[in-house]
C-alpha cells in the first residue's frame, strides 16, 4: 500500500540523518577538553591507573577507529557500555525513555486539554475582552521561567493543599498520572499558551473559509460548526507546533526534571556530558534524533489522517 | 514617507499592534536611558545591604550581593534586547535565504538542505552548547554561535513552505518567462511574499530566545556574572526564592512584559500584513 | 400572500475608515414557486442581500440596521438564533458561487450532503446516508453509492456544484437562494446546472432567488428580475418586460453589454466605474455614468416607483430611455 | 551536583583526642525505636555500587551504608574501630599485619571468608582501581588460615589501618563480584548494615535492612534499627527543602545556607551544621602571571572581605580560615589571619608593578555559592586595582584545565577523608608530590624541607610545630585565597534520632531510628 511505502521511505531517509547526527555528536564531544577517566576518578588516580583504564575502555585508540566501532555496534543495536555506570547504554537510556516520553505525552495531553477550550473561546470571541484575557494569562504562563512555575505549583499543591506529591514517578499507570501531574502541568503551562495562540489563529483562518459559510447556511449550530468543521481543519498547524515543541522538550525539559527530581533524558544528557560519558552521549544523540524524526513522521501521518488531500502530494 | 503617509499607516494598525509597539518602544527607551533612571550602578555591590525587600530606596529590592535589582533589570534591557535581536534576526536572515532557495530550486539542493535541517533539528542542543562553550569559553558570543547553528531551521521551514506555494503563482511564472535571473525572481519577486510568516514568528522567537538564555543560566551555561542579564538574574535568584522572592521574580516579570509586547506586535503584524492570521504567540 | 416580503432592508459594513452601506433600503416580494433573478455588477450588494436574508452577515463588521424580512409570515430579523438556524437549514437554503471551496476538504462529500438531514430531521446515519444517496441521484451525480464516500478534492467543479445543490435541497426548502451558482463553472456545465435548478424547482414547487451578473442566465430562468446598483434596487419587473422595455438606464446598459452570438456584434459598455459606496451623495447613484442624466439627478433623491403595472424603476426620467433603444 | 575537584586525601595516624569533637550522645537508652522507613533526599545520585570504581560523593555515601571493611570509622569519623576484622596484630617492624576475621555474613547469607577479603583487597590495589595508590605500599595480601588474613608491607606505613577503613577497601563477595562485575555495581553483595533492594538509576536507591549484619545496637539486638531507606536523588535544593516541609522527606542533605537559617526557626525540624574536613578556597596558579608574584597573591587575600562573604554567602555558617588546608589534626589556631585591608592590597598591587594582566577567575557551572563568591571577589579585587574576569566552565572542562595548569584562579574546595594533616599538607604544599602542589605549582623549598622533617619525626609535638610552621609560611605566601571552613548542613524531622554526620562528610545510617 502507498502509505506503507511512504513510511518505509521516510524511515530510509532517517539513515543519512542518523549518520550525520552521530558523526557531529561524536566529533564535537571528543573535541571538548576533559577525560572521562580523570573525571570518574576525581583526580585521585595515578597516571598509570588512568592509562590502564583508558586502554580497557578503548579510549586510547584513534578517533576514526573509535567512531567506526561505535557505528558498527549501533548497527547491530549495541550502543556500548556507560563508562561511569558500567551498564549497557541502551538499558540506561531505556530506563529513562519511558518516563520521559510519559512526561511529554502527559504534558502534551494536559496542554491540549487546557488549550482546546481556551482557544475555541478566544477564537469565537476574537478581539473581545475574554480573548485578551486569555492572551495575557497565556503570555504570563509562557514567559515565566519553568522552575518558577514548578516551585509555585509545588508550594501550592504539594505544601499547602497537599493534593499531589512533589517528586517521584510511581509504579502503576495511575500512580504515574498522580506523581507526574505537577511536572506535567509545569510543562503544560509553557506549552498550552503556544497551542492556544496557534489554534486560535488557525481557527480564525478556517472560519473565513467558504465551507464554513455553507455550513452556517445549512443551519448548523455554532457548536457543531466549531467541533465538526473548524477544529479538524485547524488542527494541522497546531500539530506542527506541538511536534516541534515536543521534539525540543525531549531534552529541553531538563529544568523541570531537576525541580521535580524526575529521572528523565534531559538530566541524563547533562550528567553524561559533565562526566564525558561518551557512549551515553552518543547513544542519547541517536535516540533524540530518532524520536524527533518519528514525531515528525507521526505529525505528517496525522496530517494525512485529517486531510486526505495531503496524501496526493 | 510623508507625515500623512505615516498617519495613514498608523491608522491602519490594529489595536494590538499599537499597544504592543508602544510598550516595546517604552522598553527600548527605558533601556537607552537606564543609567540616568536610577541612582545606582548595576555592578556595585553593597554586601552590608544584601537581600533587602522592595522599599522606596530599592523598589525591586536588593540581590544576594546587595545590588539594586531595579537598576539591574533596567540595564538588562540593553543586554536582553541585544541577545533577543541577534539570536532572532541573524538566523532568520540566512534561514529565509536557504529556505526560499530550497523551495524554489528543489532538486538536489532541496534534498541536501532538508537533510541538513533534519540533522540540526535532531541534534541535542545541550551537547552543542556545552561543546561550544568548552571550545570558545563561556559568554554571550558562545550562545550566539550555538543558536546560529540551529535556530535557522524554523525560518528555513517556513520560507520553504511559502516558497513552494509562491513558486506556482502566476506572477512568478511571469517573471520567469520574462527571462529574469533566478536570484532576481527569488529575492525581488517572490521573497516579499515569503517573509511575512517569518516576521510574525520572529516575535515569538525573540521571547523564546530570551527564555532559552534563562534556561541555560539555570544549568550554568548562560552569560557569565556579573552581567545583568534577565535570565541569569532569574537563575541566580532561584536559591533565594523563598526568602527573597524579588531577586528572581522581578527580572522574570521583565521577561513577561517584553514577551507580552512582542506577542501583541506579532499578532498585530499578522493582521496588518494581511497574512492568514498565522500567529505564534 | 407572498412567501417572502422584504421591506426597506439596510445592511452596512463598518470599517475603521468608513461605513459602507451595502444594502440601502431594499424591498421586494417573492411568491411561492416563483423565481426572482437579481442582477447587477460586482459589489452592487447582491450577495450581501442573500446573506442578509439568511442572517449570515458576519458581525462585526457587518450590521443589518433596518428593514423587515417577512418569510412565511414571520419576520426573520426578530427570530432568535436557534429558531433562525432551523429556518436556514430547512425552509430556506442557499447555494454558493464557488463549489470548489464550499465543501469541507476533510469530510466525505456524502456526509456533508446528508448532514442537514441528521441535524434537522434527526435521521439515523444509515437513513441519512440512504436519503443523501437519493439526493445525489436526483441532482444527477452518477454512481452515488460510491461517490458518497469520496472527498471534495476528488471531484470536478460541476459535480461539486451538483453536490452543493443536493446539500441545499436535502431538507426540501421552500426557498432556495442561488448566489451566482454558475459563475465559477465552465460554460458547458453552466447550462446543465441551470437546467437542473429549473427542473428541481418545477418538481418541488419551491421559490428561488437567483443571483447573477449575467443577464442571459436571468432571462432563461426567472419570472421577475430585480436590477441592483450601488446597494439598492433600481428596477424590478417581470423578466420579459425588463428585457423588452427596460425603464432604467442601468438596465439598458446591462442589456447592451451582453455579447450575442447572432447579434450585430455591437457592444456598448457602460462608461465609468461603480461609485464608492462610502461617498454617495443624495442624488441618483447612477447619475455620473448615465447618458440621459440631468443636473437635478445628482441632487434629487430617487426611489422605486411603479410606472407600469408590476414594473418599478428608480429613475427620474425613464421616458428618456426610449430614444436610446435601438 | 558535586563540586569538583573533590580531592580525598589519605591520612595516616589517628588522633586520640578525636572524641573531643562532640556530636551528641549515641542513643543511650535501650528504648530505641526499631523498624520503619527513612526517606532521605540528597543532591547527589549514586552512579555505581562497585567500590573499586569510585567515585563521587553520590556513590561513596551510599556504598558506606552497604559495604563493610576490615576497620571502620567510628561514630564521629575522627577515630577507628574494628569492622569485619575483630582484632589485629602488628609485627614489631610494623611490616606485617595479621587480621582476625569476625564471624560475619554477606547480605546473601554467605559467610565472609578470607578468600573474599584477599580478593577484595587485591582488587582495591589493582591496576584499574582509583585508590590503588593508597594500597601501593602493600607487598602482599594472603590468607593465613580460615580466619586470619596477613598483609605484608614494602615499608612501614602507618596509614594502613585508615586506608582499610575506606569505602575503597570494602570487602565484597568474590563469587558474586566475579560472576557479574557490572551487575555488582547495580546490586552489590556486601556485609554492611543495609542491602540494595532496588536501584533506580537517576532517581532512587531503596535499601533494606541486612538481617545478617554483625553489629549490635544499644538495645542488644542486631543493627540496623531501620527496616528500609529510600535514598532519593533530588538535585534542586528548593525542592529538597519543600519536600522536608511537606513531610515527603525525613532527612535532607546539603541544605543551602540561606534556607538553613530559615529552617532553624522550624520547630518540627532539626538543623545540623557539622564541621567537616573541608575548606572552600580559590586555587591560584603560581605559574601564571600575574599570580607568580607573591605581592599580587597577598593583595588578593587582603582585598577579600571574608567577613562579608561569610555573612552573605554562607549566612554565618563556618569559620574564617587561617590556613591553606582544612582543619585537620595538626591544625594550628595561632597562625595569624590575613585581615581585610583594601588599602594594603592597593599598596601591594602597586609594589608588584602590576601591568594590568587580567586575572580570569574560573568557576564551575552550577556552583551557585561559587558564583556569588566570584561576583564578590571580582568587585573586591577590581577595587584593589586588578583586572578580573569571571569565566564559567562546565565542571569537566574546569577540572581538566585545572589539572593541566591552564587556569589562573579557580573557586573551589578541598576535603580530606582522614584526620591527619600530613597527607593533605604534602599534597597541597609539596610541588613534588605528584599533583604539582595540588595544581598550584607552589614551590617553596623551605616548606618542602619542613614537610620532609615532619614526616621523619616520630614526636607528635615536634610534628605539630613543624606543620604549624608550614601552615604559617604557605598561608602567608599567598598559597591560595582561603575563604571558609565549611560545615556540612543537613536537616531532619525531630522524629529522626541517631543521625550524625562524620567528619569525613558522610553519615552512618545504621544508628538512625525513626519514631513517627
Amino acid at each position: 500500500m502507498a502509505i506503507i511505502e511512504y513510511i518505509l521511505g521516510r524511515i530510509l531517509q532517517m539513515v543519512p540523518v542518523l549518520i550525520g547526527v552521530s558523526l557531529v555528536a561524536f566529533l564535537s564531544i571528543h573535541l571538548v577538553p576533559g577525560d572521562p577517566v580523570q573525571i570518574m576518578m576525581h583526580g585521585r588516580a595515578t597516571e598509570e591507573v588512568l592509562a590502564t583504564v583508558r586502554g580497557e575502555l578503548g579510549l586510547d585508540r584513534p578517533l576514526p577507529i573509535q567512531y567506526l566501532r561505535f557505528v558498527g555496534g549501533a548497527m547491530v543495536g549495541d550502543l556500548g557500555k556507560s563508562i561511569i555506570q558500567k551498564a549497557p547504554v541502551d538499558e540506561i537510556i531505556g530506563e529513562r525513555l519511558g518516563p520521559s516520553l510519559f512526561l511529554l505525552v502527559y504534558s502534551a495531553v494536559l496542554a491540549v486539554v487546557i488549550a482546546l477550550p481556551l482557544a475555541v473561546v478566544a477564537a469565537l470571541k476574537a478581539e473581545g475582552p475574554i480573548d485578551h484575557g486569555i492572551r495575557i494569562v497565556g503570555i504570563i504562563g509562557f514567559a515565566m521561567p519553568p522552575f518558577w512555575v514548578g516551585l509555585l505549583l509545588m508550594v501550592l499543591f504539594g505544601l499547602v493543599l497537599r493534593w499531589f506529591p512533589i517528586s517521584g514517578y510511581g509504579r502503576t499507570f495511575i500512580e504515574h498520572l498522580w506523581h507526574l501531574f505537577l511536572p506535567s502541568l509545569t510543562i503544560a503551562a509553557f506549552l498550552a499558551p503556544i497551542l492556544v495562540q496557534s489554534l486560535r489563529s488557525a481557527m480564525l483562518d478556517v472560519m473565513t473559509a467558504d465551507y464554513i459559510e455553507v455550513a452556517r447556511a445549512k443551519g448548523l449550530s455554532r457548536r457543531r460548526i466549531v467541533l465538526k468543521h473548524v477544529l479538524r481543519n485547524a488542527a494541522i498547524p497546531v500539530i506542527t507546533v506541538l511536534a516541534v515543541n515536543i521534539g525540543w522538550l525531549l531534552g529541553g525539559a531538563v529544568v523541570v526534571e531537576y525541580v521535580f527530581a524526575f529521572p528523565g533524558l534531559g538530566s541524563l544528557l547533562v550528567r553524561a556530558v559533565g562526566h564525558r560519558d561518551y557512549p551515553v552521549i552518543q547513544g542519547l544523540s541517536l535516540v533524540f534524533a530518532v524520536i524527533v524524526m518519528v514525531i515528525n513522521l507521526l505529525a505528517d501521518l496525522s496530517y494525512m489522517a485529517i486531510d486526505r488531500r495531503v496524501l496526493r502530494r | 514617507m510623508t507625515a500623512i503617509a505615516i498617519r495613514d499607516e498608523l491608522a491602519r494598525w490594529p489595536a494590538s499592534l499599537k499597544i504592543g509597539a508602544t510598550f516595546f518602544l517604552l522598553i527600548v527607551v527605558t533601556g537607552l536611558f537606564a543609567p540616568w533612571l536610577t541612582p545606582y550602578d548595576p555592578y556595585t555591590q553593597d554586601l552590608a545591604g544584601f537581600l533587602q525587600p522592595p522599599s522606596w530606596r530599592h523598589p525591586f529590592g536588593t540581590d544576594h550581593v546587595g545590588r539594586d535589582v531595579l537598576t539591574r533589570v533596567l540595564h538588562g534591557i540593553r543586554i536582553d534586547l541585544q541577545i533577543g535581536f541577534i539570536t532572532t534576526y541573524v538566523p532568520m536572515t540566512y534561514g529565509l535565504l536557504l529556505g526560499a532557495l530550497s523551495g524554489y530550486l528543489g532538486g538536489w539542493f532541496d534534498t541536501l538542505m532538508m537533510r541538513l535541517l533534519d540533522v540540526a533539528v535532531a541534534f541535542p542542543f545541550l551537547v552543542l552548547i556545552i561543546v561550544i562553550i568548552a571550545i570558545l569559553g563561556p559568554g554571550v558570543h558562545t550562545i550566539y554561535i550555538a543558536v546560529f547553528l540551529l535556530a535557522w531551521t524554523m525560518y528555513a521551514r517556513l520560507a520553504r513552505a511559502e516558497m513552494l506555494v509562491e513558486r506556482g503563482k502566476d506572477y512568478v511564472l511571469a517573471a520567469r518567462t520574462l527571462g529574469y535571473p533566478t536570484s532576481r525572481v527569488v529575492f525581488r519577486h517572490a521573497m516579499p511574499n515569503v517573509i511575512n510568516s517569518s516576521i510574525v514568528f520572529s516575535m515569538a522567537d525573540f521571547v523564546l530566545n530570551i527564555l532559552l538564555v534563562s534556561s541555560l543560566s539555570f544549568l550554568g551555561l548562560g552569560v557569565p556574572p556579573p552581567l545583568p542579564e534577565w535570565g541569569a538574574m532569574v537563575a541566580e535568584g532561584r536559591d533565594f526564592i523563598f526568602d527573597a522572592w524579588w531577586i528572581s521574580t522581578l527580572p522574570g516579570l521583565a521577561i513577561v512584559v517584553t514577551g507580552a509586547s512582542l506577542s501583541l506586535i506579532g499578532d498585530g503584524l499578522a493582521h496588518r500584513l494581511g497574512q492568514r492570521q498565522r500567529s505564534f504567540l | 400572500m407572498a412567501l417572502l416580503e422584504v421591506r426597506g432592508l439596510c445592511t452596512e459594513f463598518r470599517t475603521p475608515d468608513a461605513v459602507i452601506p451595502a444594502n440601502a433600503g431594499v424591498s421586494f416580494n417573492l411568491d411561492a414557486g416563483r423565481t426572482l433573478g437579481i442582477v447587477g455588477e460586482s459589489g452592487s450588494g447582491k450577495s450581501v442581500l442573500c446573506r442578509a436574508l439568511l442572517g449570515l452577515i458576519q458581525s462585526p463588521p457587518g450590521f443589518v440596521t433596518a428593514g423587515e424580512i417577512v418569510f412565511d409570515g414571520r419576520d426573520l430579523r426578530h427570530l432568535d438564533e436557534t429558531t433562525l438556524r432551523r429556518v436556514r437549514g430547512t425552509a430556506i437554503a442557499m447555494i454558493f458561487q464557488n463549489p470548489m471551496s464550499g465543501l469541507n476538504p476533510v469530510w466525505p462529500v456524502g456526509d456533508q450532503i446528508s448532514e442537514g438531514l441528521r441535524v434537522h430531521r434527526g435521521l439515523s446515519p444509515s437513513a441519512a446516508r440512504a436519503r443523501g444517496i437519493a439526493m445525489m441521484r436526483q441532482v444527477g451525480i452518477p454512481s452515488p453509492e460510491v461517490r458518497y464516500d469520496e472527498y471534495p478534492h476528488q471531484w470536478s467543479g460541476g459535480m461539486l456544484q451538483r453536490a452543493m445543490i443536493a446539500m441545499a435541497m436535502a431538507c426540501e426548502p421552500k426557498l432556495l437562494l442561488a448566489d451566482e451558482p454558475t459563475t465559477a463553472l465552465d460554460v458547458t456545465i453552466q447550462d446543465q446546472i441551470l437546467a437542473l435548478l429549473v427542473e428541481l424547482q418545477e418538481r418541488t414547487g419551491m421559490a428561488m432567488i437567483l443571483v447573477s451578473h449575467d443577464m442571459a442566465v436571468i432571462a432563461e430562468t426567472s419570472d421577475h428580475v430585480a436590477v441592483m446598483y450601488a446597494g439598492r434596487m433600481v428596477e424590478v419587473a417581470p423578466t420579459a418586460a425588463a428585457f423588452r422595455t427596460p425603464r432604467h438606464p442601468y438596465t439598458l446598459g446591462l442589456l447592451q453589454s451582453i455579447p450575442r452570438a447572432a447579434g450585430d456584434g455591437r457592444l456598448t459598455p457602460i462608461p465609468g466605474q461603480p461609485p464608492n459606496l462610502a461617498r454617495l451623495g443624495d442624488g441618483c447613484p447612477f447619475a455620473d455614468r448615465c447618458a440621459v442624466a440631468s443636473p437635478e439627478c445628482r441632487t434629487r433623491p430617487v426611489a422605486l416607483r411603479e410606472i407600469d403595472p408590476g414594473h418599478w424603476t428608480a429613475c427620474h426620467f425613464p421616458e428618456r430611455l426610449a430614444g436610446l433603444q435601438a | 551536583m558535586s563540586r569538583q575537584p573533590y580531592f580525598r586525601a589519605l591520612g595516616a595516624a589517628l588522633l586520640a583526642a578525636a572524641a573531643t569533637l562532640a556530636v551528641g550522645d549515641v542513643a543511650a537508652a535501650a528504648d530505641v525505636k526499631r523498624g520503619g522507613t527513612l526517606v532521605l533526599a540528597r543532591p547527589e545520585e549514586p552512579l555505581t555500587f562497585n567500590p573499586f570504581v569510585p567515585a563521587d560523593n553520590g556513590s561513596i555515601y551510599a556504598i558506606e551504608q552497604v559495604c563493610d571493611s576490615l576497620t571502620e570509622a567510628d561514630a564521629t569519623g575522627l577515630g577507628l574501630r574494628p569492622g569485619l576484622a575483630e582484632s589485629w596484630e602488628i609485627s614489631a617492624d610494623t611490616l606485617t599485619y595479621v587480621f582476625k576475621l569476625r564471624d560475619a555474613q554477606f547480605s546473601n547469607g554467605q559467610p565472609v571468608t578470607v578468600d573474599d577479603v584477599v580478593f577484595s583487597l587485591r582488587t582495591a590495589g589493582g591496576p584499574t582501581a582509583a585508590y590503588a595508590f593508597g594500597f601501593e605500599p602493600i607487598l602482599a595480601v594472603e590468607a593465613a588460615d580460615d580466619s586470619h588474613v596477613t598483609i605484608t608491607l614494602k615499608r612501614p606505613y602507618t596509614p594502613l589501618l585508615s586506608v582499610l577503613s575506606l569505602f575503597a577497601a570494602a570487602i565484597v563477595e568474590k563469587a558474586s563480584f566475579e560472576a557479574d562485575t557490572d551487575g555488582f555495581g547495580q546490586k552489590p553483595v556486601c556485609s554492611g548494615p543495609f542491602r540494595v533492594e532496588e536501584y533506580a538509576r537517576g532517581s532512587s536507591v531503596v535499601m533494606v535492612r541486612n538481617d545478617n549484619y554483625w553489629d549490635i545496637g544499644v538495645d542488644g539486638q542486631p543493627l540496623p534499627y531501620l527496616d528500609r531507606i529510600e535514598m532519593l536523588y533530588v538535585p534542586e535544593s528548593n525542592s529538597r527543602v519543600l519536600g522536608l516541609r511537606s513531610g515527603d522527606y525525613d532527612v535532607i542533605a546539603s541544605v543551602p545556607f540561606n534556607q538553613a537559617r530559615q529552617l532553624e526557626g522550624d520547630s518540627e525540624v532539626t538543623l545540623e551544621a557539622q564541621p567537616i574536613f573541608r575548606l572552600d578556597y580559590v586555587y591560584l596558579n603560581h605559574g601564571k602571571a600575574p599570580l607568580d608574584k607573591k605581592e599580587i597573591r597577598l593583595a588578593l587575600n587582603y582585598a577579600a572581605d571574608r567577613e562579608a562573604i561569610l555573612k552573605t554567602v554562607y549566612f554565618g555558617f563556618g569559620e574564617i580560615p587561617n590556613s591553606y588546608m582544612p582543619k585537620v589534626n595538626y591544625h594550628s589556631d595561632t597562625v595569624e589571619q590575613i585581615p581585610y585591608d583594601i588599602e594594603k592590597a592597593k599598596e601591594l598591587v602597586a609594589a608588584a608593578g602590576y601591568d594590568g594582566t587580567p586575572i580570569d577567575l574560573m568557576l564551575s557551572t552550577g556552583d551557585a555559592p561559587g558564583k556569588q563568591i566570584a561576583t564578590i571577589l571580582q568587585q573586591a579585587w577590581q577595587a584593589a586595582g586588578l583586572n578580573v574576569n569571571i569565566v564559567e566552565f562546565e565542571s569537566g572542562t574546569a577540572w581538566d584545565m585545572t589539572t593541566k595548569g591552564e587556569y589562573q584562579a579557580y573557586v573551589s574546595y578541598i576535603t580530606s577523608d582522614i584526620n591527619d594533616t600530613d597527607e593533605l599538607a604534602v599534597i597541597q604544599a609539596d610541588v613534588n608530590s605528584g599533583t604539582n602542589a595540588f595544581f598550584t605549582w607552589y614551590n617553596n623549598p623551605e616548606v618542602i624541607d619542613l614537610l620532609a622533617k615532619a614526616r621523619q619525626s616520630a614526636d607528635s609535638n615536634e610534628r605539630a610545630g613543624l606543620y604549624a610552621k608550614v601552615q604559617d609560611i604557605a598561608y602567608h605566601d599567598g598559597y591560595s585565597v582561603p575563604l571558609n571552613f565549611v560545615p556540612s548542613v543537613n536537616a531532619y524531622h525531630n522524629y529522626v534520632s541517631g543521625w550524625r554526620t562524620v567528619a569525613n562528610g558522610w553519615w552512618w545510617l545504621k544508628d538512625v531510628s525513626v519514631d513517627k
